[in-house]
């Protein structure tokens, strides 16, 4: 079956939303536009208005609401627009989503999916085009996911909502329009590991999202000039799946993180740390890593381009640690 | 500043009923003073945030909700727990840090939580709950419950974004939440006139189409009458309700507080008003109570309450190989 | 919905001030129709939010308004900046990211900024420049100047918790805030009965005792002399005003939108009754222009759009070594 | 002359306010309560209403409000009482205060301040504890400080005042009563780099705030068992000051990070990957992190304490590592 990205999570939605009653899509514009990236479109016809609800502009009170809805019986799947905009909800997010369970004990779990657009790419500026899934995915309590394919983007939220506790899923929105096969039958995936996409043994990519599209497109130039890059898809950014990674870092012994964040304090420092902890003696050299420039993102758009990694960089940063 | 209400209005209840409000007031004013001497004492530590002088609001409303109505509450949240029937035990114990805990310690005063009686925690983000008072009223409502959720919050909590676009959405939404304003005047030392431009709060209410009644929150009957007229309104799908209770806290805001903010007097004024000591008034003017009667109620809740304080005692420290539980949930969901 | 004001009013200004208030108008919609051209053409990338149909209320307020007065407002800001002066060419230039843009290139057209004519930023967070738009004020206002800043936003932004917070708090310390609701009855393609429970927007002012008024967004010359009070009562030290500017937005909420959530009938009611349409028409009942004077204004207009076209064409693409410019500042302040 | 950090604080506040009439402080109970951790007791009586400025709870407002006159002729100092509640204002902080200069191509830089309390260790539990001052050093536009000593703590407001961009400064509040000496002239320090505290030959331990003092207390005891550590306190967590760092690394080749941060994605994993790329070769062993647990702050006392590390910890890490 030919599908978008875009589709693939309609279509999980939809599924989800027939099979449970209790599962219900709140966001911005979720309803009557249609989705502001297309995801819900045709979906309130559907389901009508109290399952399809469209918000008004209260981030941190329709993000609440689906918490606690979550604690009380529901599964609710909250659209936060835009990755920038989720800044208006980060107490819900961080004070109640991630900490409820802890607080109450273990009484109340919160089986709230939130799902945001994520990355730049479209020449939206400083307030609409940020990466932030690595900086949430500092936050104990809550589980990070980063669909790069079709498969993760239908089958990570049924898993999500399949979750006791909550989700929080990164779509990127340069990946909505992607097309490619995905199995009539495709269902739930494994939301706890990291998934080795190309094999390789010269050096481990170790990307998730967009990055991990770029790094196809840099392998293929690569394989063409005799370098065999091995790539891994990171998938889920908390918890990190220490083991795959250490698995390729004992493969090919050279590792590049790539990842449009910011490269401070970003999810590829973490990973970078990690594999100094435990799998420094199977390096051949340092881990080195491609991350987003530190600066908010500028308009024009080839400022924008060279704000994060592009096949060319990763190709160019390859080589040279080769 | 409101000022008390000195009138002390004839009550028209049962003796039963009159000496059923009176213990719980009692209760929860016998359980804090436990609790802040355990304070003093070193066993109860971080914030404690005492109710004291304010318990005709929890009790009042309380007495109008049912078992299976939901309540979300602030860090100021003793008596509402245990005015909806979380243990006096299980309470003590949680501010001893204490596996046996309603929050198995990990919560401590500010977040008590409860499932048996749907209390939905204490909560210590000012204004952070009340999203989540309309989202637990939202599922009540999509899976077709009659049940009420309470939430209560200081009129601090007004200033904030996280109230006005709580309000909007449960009235928009038409939840099923009743908004209990404990308006006691003060948001820590910042009196309301520093922090609001309109300080008629239950007139806020108008502006999202929520009926509201400002009610004296130091008179147990009030508070009751008013939460019963609320309940019956959300009950029959006509969605929320908002009650400004005018009350004040007769403590310092939390046991770190030096209470430069406020006048010794003005505390001592409203004290000689104060929930307990003007319903006993009450009945007393009625006949509802006698000396001894009230002496039984206190000597019940006096035993309540040392036990309490044995029971914390004699729990058990969680071992600190569970440090790591509860982060993520154990158990998956049944699906 | 809101209907559009069908009865043409008689204008009592002089011909020059009519003639005025027009060529701004049309000098926004030239200027936006041509910047829909070159997204088009893949010029103008990113988001572009259009203003046509809205652009009596940049024009009106603008009008009423004094150079050293600030502005700040949202993402569809073209109108406003070209109402406050800043130039059609640096707009131009800024959409094309070019390095002679007002932000270099680096805002685009949700974020123009002029420091000269203190345009402080199109903001494109929903709500979140009201609080900075109070901060500006008490700045001019803790440096006793008689300075009004003016705060665009649209009804979408009333939902959000900063527009509570900032009303309250422009009240509370009586900052000199003219607050500009730009009701256009829809948030994207939410329309105002799905986001607000009580949809009188300028009744909300009332809860926060801010004085307000609703205005006909469509006639320049209400909104003018709304303007004129408001500003009035602001720079008298009174504190902030508000006015809701009813108006209605011509053309889909930004280039990618659908317009699944309205029908086109609605939208061509609207048209016939639009700003520059009726205001034209109205002059001209009272004979205050003529077709060859129009038609004058036109050639303008044209010229000074065609012109920022042409400046655009030509501006500079900043190097790209230059990436990490503007994070930090690069001279420090002088102090 | 002895005075505490609190009063460091205050006194620094006071002088800013008596030279320069633009500077004013503003936040929750600054004024009439005396400050939440009295840092500005007294100060009301002095300064009066207006500039000592008591704000409802409306974080988001306030540190908007801060923003906004900052860019218009004012310098204010914007209070957070607890880091926790920062998060209503992130918003703010990240989408406006960091890239306002930025979007604005240069024409309005942000010289606020905003200061706020850091970390536990009072049993505050899941909404008032964390130490979130390495996650805001993700974000570029900002300047991030952490004063560890009395010095720092007075000198890093005053240099904050004179920067022209927004700057945060976490204070961690068990640091407030902290006592000792400072001399009377004491006025601003530099805020871009580290400082090597204590020199030592065996083992660098790379800390910042309370972890400082810890770090000295568990030096103390390492020296009376004869192993030799080096502190460096970085002080600064933004920009971080990469030269001072690789040169402890190159003397000792051994490097313990100690933070209270959740240890995934916090400012150790920053720098240990820093180390990586720059100072691997300078390295006798894997760089090693000693961070918080990864739980929302519990509020029993024996879990807050073993949630973050303790001088013993620090010690038992090093002694694994010599
Ligand atoms: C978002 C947030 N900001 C600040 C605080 C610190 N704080 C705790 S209680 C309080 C005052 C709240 O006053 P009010 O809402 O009137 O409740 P009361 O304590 O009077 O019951 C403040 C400022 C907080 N807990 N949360
Ligand atoms: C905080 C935030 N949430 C969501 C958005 C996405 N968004 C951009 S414009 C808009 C609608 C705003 O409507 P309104 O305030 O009425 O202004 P209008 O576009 O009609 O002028 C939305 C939802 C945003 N930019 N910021
Ligand atoms: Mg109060
Ligand atoms: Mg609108």
């Amino acid at each position: 079956m030919k599908i978008t990205y875009r589709e693939a999570i309609r279509e999980s939605i939809r599924e989800a939303m027939q099979e449970d009653e209790k599962v219900f899509l709140m966001g911005e514009d979720v309803g009557h536009y249609g989705g502001c990236f297309a995801v819900s479109k045709d979906l309130l016809a559907e389901f009508g208005a109290e399952r399809i609800r469209d918000t008004p502009l209260s981030e941190s009170a329709f993000v609440g609401i689906g918490i606690g809805a979550a604690m009380n019986g529901m599964k609710p799947i909250v659209e936060v627009m835009t990755v920038n905009f989720s800044l208006l909800a980060a107490d819900q997010i961080m004070n109640n989503a991630a900490t409820i369970l802890h607080m109450s004990g273990g009484l109340f779990n919160v089986p709230v999916v939130i799902r945001m657009a994520t990355g730049g790419g479209k020449q939206l500026a400083a307030q609409h085009s940020h990466s932030l899934e690595g900086w949430y995915a500092h936050i104990p309590g809550l589980k990070v996911l980063t669909p790069a394919t079709l498969e993760d983007a239908r089958g990570m939220l049924i898993s999500a909502l399949k979750d006791p506790d909550p989700v929080l899923i990164f779509e990127n929105s340069t990946l909505y329009n992607h097309q490619g096969e995905l199995s009539e039958d495709a269902g739930a995936v494994d939301i706890f590991k990291a998934k080795i996409r190309r094999q390789g043994k010269d050096i481990s990519l170790v990307t998730y999202g967009i990055g991990y599209h770029k790094c196809v497109a840099a392998a293929e130039i690569l394989a063409a000039e005799g370098i065999d890059a091995e790539i891994l898809d990171l998938r889920v950014l908390r918890p990190l799946d220490d083991a795959t990674i250490l698995e390729t870092v004992k493969k090919t012994g050279r590792v590049l993180i790539v990842d449009e964040g910011w490269k401070s304090g970003g999810i590829s420092a973490e990973i970078s740390s990690r594999i100094m902890e435990k799998g420094f003696f199977d390096l051949d050299m340092p881990v080195a890593r491609l991350g987003g420039a530190e600066v908010p993102m500028p308009y024009a758009e080839h400022l924008e381009r060279i704000a994060v990694p592009q096949v060319e960089t990763i190709v160019a940063k390859v080589k040279e640690m080769i | 500043m409101h000022q008390p209400n000195k009138i002390l209005t004839p009550v028209h209840i049962s003796k039963a009923d009159a000496q059923h409000l009176l213990h719980q007031m009692l209760r929860i004013r016998r359980f804090e003073e436990k609790a802040a001497e355990m304070y003093t004492q070193g066993h109860i530590k971080g914030f404690l945030h005492l109710y004291i002088g304010e318990e005709a609001v929890a009790v009042g409303i309380m007495d109008a909700l049912q078992p299976e109505d939901g309540v979300v509450a602030t860090y100021r949240e003793h008596g509402h727990a245990l005015a909806k029937g979380v243990s006096a035990n299980s309470i003590m114990a949680e501010m001893f840090g204490k596996e046996e805990g309603c929050s198995r310690g990990r919560g401590g005063s500010m977040h008590l939580f409860d499932a048996e009686t749907r209390f939905f925690g204490g909560n210590a983000i000012v204004g952070g709950h009340l999203p989540l008072a309309v989202g637990l009223a939202l599922a009540d409502k999509m899976q077709q419950k009659q049940v009420v959720t309470a939430c209560f919050f200081g009129e601090g909590a007004v200033a904030e974004g996280e109230f006005h676009e709580s309000l909007n959405l449960a009235a928009l939404w038409q939840t099923p939440v009743l908004f209990v304003c404990e308006n006691n005047g003060y948001a820590m030392g910042t009196a309301l006139d520093l922090s609001e431009s309109e300080m008629d709060i239950h007139a806020k209410a108008a502006s999202y189409q929520i009926p509201s009644e400002v009610v004296d929150g130091m008179d147990v009957l009030a508070v009751r009458q008013a939460a019963e007229r609320a309940a019956a309104h959300i009950r029959s799908g006509k969605g929320p309700y908002f009650l400004e209770c005018r009350t004040y806290r007769f403590r310092a805001h939390s046991m770190f507080d030096a209470e430069l903010y406020r006048d010794k007097s003005e505390v001592e004024e409203w004290k000689k008003y104060g929930p307990i000591t003007s319903f006993i008034k009450r009945l007393k003017n009625q006949d509802l109570i006698s000396e001894a009667e009230i002496l039984e109620l206190e000597n019940q809740v006096a035993a309540e309450v040392n036990e309490s304080v044995k029971f914390a005692e004699s729990g058990t420290l969680e071992s600190e190989a569970n440090l790591l539980r509860f982060v993520y949930s154990e158990k998956k969901l049944v699906m």
